[in-house]
């Protein structure tokens, strides 16, 4: 299992592994909000939690195509269902090492965002927690999504449109206790139950991935 | 531990391909398949590898002894030969990738990227693949394929090899090893209307 | 004799031959006599006027939107555990059923919203739980229509269709804690244990449900009957390919 | 005609567009379930001469 992420790992960071794509996307999507919103600051302000945990969900999504995808096409999605590593396993490390690689970065650099948007300063402390309880389970859901279209020939949009819809509870607990934070209320329910989904589905999703990817293999 | 197929009846996208195969591979043995293309080896070597499941039939002694070679090798261009390999050594529990490199003479490429590794030399590192798993059973699909004569030797030598240490080889490939190894043609196994039961569409006919 | 005999596709068209006839004559009437007498023969109501009467389209919509997804649910655990393929085909056929009966719950509470909140969208919370059951069925329907292998492509719907359904239930209590809305309360009485709506507006909506779930019956068996035709010809093709 | 008041519009666009989408689902179901009878009824015309 550690030999497989720290592969991953490799991968992402060697010239052409994708990483930090998605960190210049958030980025740029961000920066495009005043262009499209105007530059008065309270409404920024006010729409600063909502614009950035989109943003990082975008971000994340943007990545996920390849998560799988190029593993399969050289045959390592193959090689890896007879190796010895239940394909649950699999799984999870490489949802992880998508999370390391994508949504652990966006955590990092949501402040400085936060910041450009004039995000209110109690809220940071919220942003950050919400997007660090919630990234990791965009990353596990991304990757049932990337399993269910992993044999589809430019799976891409469909895989964007069916997860998507499986984002809603993690963005609407995500970006409300953000939101919460940020106006100075206790953001206490909805990050517990921020909490709550991204364990389960930690617990859950590795098996219907699992299940999914066995049945396009075959 | 003999790997032994009985019966075995397998299918393709839903339609069935081959029917009634039966044939058994004890330590130290390989079977060579043969057959015209579309005849259904590949069916049929990743149905054993256990990659699909089998209309019917019984595979007994394939539970994790199979090292399986399709006609992708799983390598990452970005990663070095020696990244590479040792990745594949370590998902399977081992760390020693020395004499896999020694086999097919991959020591003076061990720093390259595989992906300006050229088609052969690809060839030649998911071959050596198979030796840093461990497993006992090798599975092959097509292993020859743009391997030049002085590379079908090395692969012949490492299968020889192989099977002197009691391991087993099921290789399906149109050229001649020179192994000492028995062939089974799959040609007349092909499916015919009393074999096909259990086919997933059988229920619409 | 046992209800999983009509599993086997030829003994289920031949069923559904013999009973369609009389869903779909059962289906026109109800919808008819419930839309008419809706529509022409009862009351407005004092607080919002005509518009009651689109309660006769919007609320059995909206309730076939549900039980369509629910009955693909059932039927997606069927194929999965028993692998039945009339089972799995009646998902298929379901679903775009599903879809129209939301669109259509979607655009008359749109309509109604229009004069009594004054705004043609809100994001209240049942809508808004709609509209992501829309997104639920687009997807759905996508992902059948994306994979080649019909046996495959049972296997990802029906496993999508269970995470789904999960999903859509964590998003309904989300969207509900996002936004307490303005929508009133269930018009449904098996919902709420009383009857919200006066006798008037009841029997003509009781018609109109039944006659909205026979309707969605007939279409799902006529549907289901074209999908195992479809299969029946995808397989005797594939036979004469490979005996030639 | 039943008197429908101010809200005339919005109770006939209402019921306009919902029949419509139900006739639309209808003449959809029944045009592919008529191609494929036609096709089915081909290739087991086909497989029997």
């Amino acid at each position: 299992m550690i030999a497989l992420l720290r592969r991953d790992l490799m991968l992402a960071f060697r010239a052409g592994g994708g990483f930090g794509l998605g960190l210049a996307f958030f980025l740029i999507v961000t920066v495009l909000v005043p262009f499209s919103v105007g530059p008065q600051s309270e409404l920024l302000s006010t729409i600063a939690p909502g614009v950035l945990w989109l943003g990082a969900l975008l971000a994340c999504l943007l990545s996920l195509d390849r998560l799988l995808a190029l593993d399969f096409e050289d045959g390592t999605l193959d090689l890896l269902a007879t190796a010895p590593l239940p394909l649950e396993a699999a799984l999870s490390v490489k949802a992880l090492s998508h999370w390391l690689t994508t949504g652990l970065p966006l955590v990092l650099a949501a402040p400085v965002l936060g910041l450009m948007l004039n995000l209110a300063p109690s809220g940071f402390m919220w942003l950050i927690a919400s997007l660090a309880l919630g990234t990791p389970a965009l990353s596990v859901i991304g990757t049932f999504g990337a399993a269910l279209t992993v044999g589809i020939k430019r799976g891409g949009l469909l895989m964007s449109l069916l997860v998507l819809p499986l984002y809603v509870p993690t963005l609407i607990f995500g970006a409300e206790a953000a939101r919460r934070g940020a106006m100075g209320l206790d953001p206490g329910t909805p990050l517990t139950l921020l909490a709550g989904i991204t364990l389960g589905t930690i617990a859950l999703m590795p098996f219907a991935s699992a299940a999914v990817l066995r049945m396009t293999l075959r | 531990m003999t790997l032994s197929i009985q019966n075995l009846a397998v299918a393709r996208g839903g339609v069935p391909v081959l029917g009634n195969v039966s044939f058994a591979i004890a330590p130290g043995q390989a079977l060579i398949l043969r057959g015209p293309n579309g005849a259904g080896k590949t069916t049929l070597l990743r149905t054993i590898a256990g990659l699909q499941k089998p209309l019917s039939g019984v595979i007994e002694g394939a539970d994790e002894t199979i090292a399986y070679a399709g006609h992708a090798d799983g390598l990452k261009a970005m990663l070095s030969v020696a990244e590479n390999l040792q990745f594949w050594a370590q998902v399977f529990g081992h760390s020693d990738i020395e004499a896999a490199l020694a086999a097919y003479q991959l020591g003076p490429l061990i720093d390259r990227l595989a992906g300006t590794l050229s088609a052969g030399q690809k060839r030649r590192l998911g071959l050596a693949r198979l030796m840093v798993t461990g497993r006992r059973v090798w599975v092959l699909d097509e292993p020859t394929v743009s391997l030049d004569a002085d590379a079908v030797a090395m692969f012949a030598a490492a299968v020889t090899a192989h099977l002197g240490a009691g391991g087993m080889a099921l290789i399906a490939t149109h050229i001649d090893l020179g192994l000492n190894a028995q062939t089974f043609d799959i040609t007349p196994y092909r499916a015919t209307a009393d074999t096909r039961s259990g086919a997933s569409d059988e229920a619409f006919l | 004799m046992s209800l999983w005999e009509y599993a086997n596709p030829v003994k289920f068209l031949g069923l559904s031959a013999r009973v369609q006839p009389y869903l779909w004559a059962a289906a026109a009437i109800c919808v008819v006599v419930g839309l008419t007498w809706g529509f022409f023969a009862t009351p407005d109501d004092y607080r919002q006027g005509s518009t009651v009467k689109i309660i006769y389209l919007h609320v059995p919509a909206a309730l076939m939107a549900i039980n369509a997804w629910f009955m693909m649910l059932v039927t997606s655990l069927i194929w999965l555990i028993r692998r039945h393929h009339v089972s799995a085909l009646a998902a298929k056929a379901a679903a775009p059923v599903g879809l129209t009966m939301t669109l259509i719950a979607l655009v008359t509470g749109a309509i109604w919203g229009q004069p009594m909140w004054g705004t043609w969208w809100a994001w209240d919370p049942r809508l808004t739980s709609f509209l992501i059951l829309f997104l639920f069925y687009l997807g759905y329907i996508a992902l059948w229509e994306a994979v080649e292998d019909p046996d495959t492509a049972a296997d990802l719907t029906s496993v999508l269709c269970l995470v789904g359904s999960v999903f859509a239930i964590l998003s309904r209590y989300a969207v509900n804690f996002w936004n307490q809305g303005l929508h009133q309360g269930t018009s449904v009485p098996v919902a709420t244990g009383g009857r919200t709506v006066a006798d008037v507006f009841w029997y003509p909506l009781l018609i109109s449900m039944v006659g909205f779930g026979l309707l969605f019956l007939s279409l799902v068996l006529y549907r289901t009957g074209t999908e195992i035709r479809l299969r029946r010809t995808r397989a005797l093709l594939a036979r004469s390919r490979k005996d030639v | 005609m039943p008197e429908l008041g101010k809200y005339a519009t919005e109770v006939m666009a209402a019921y306009g567009a919902s029949l419509l989408l139900l006739a639309g689902l209808v003449l959809l179901t029944l045009r592919k379930g008529r191609r494929a009878r036609a096709e089915l009824a081909k290739i087991e015309a086909q497989r029997r001469g």
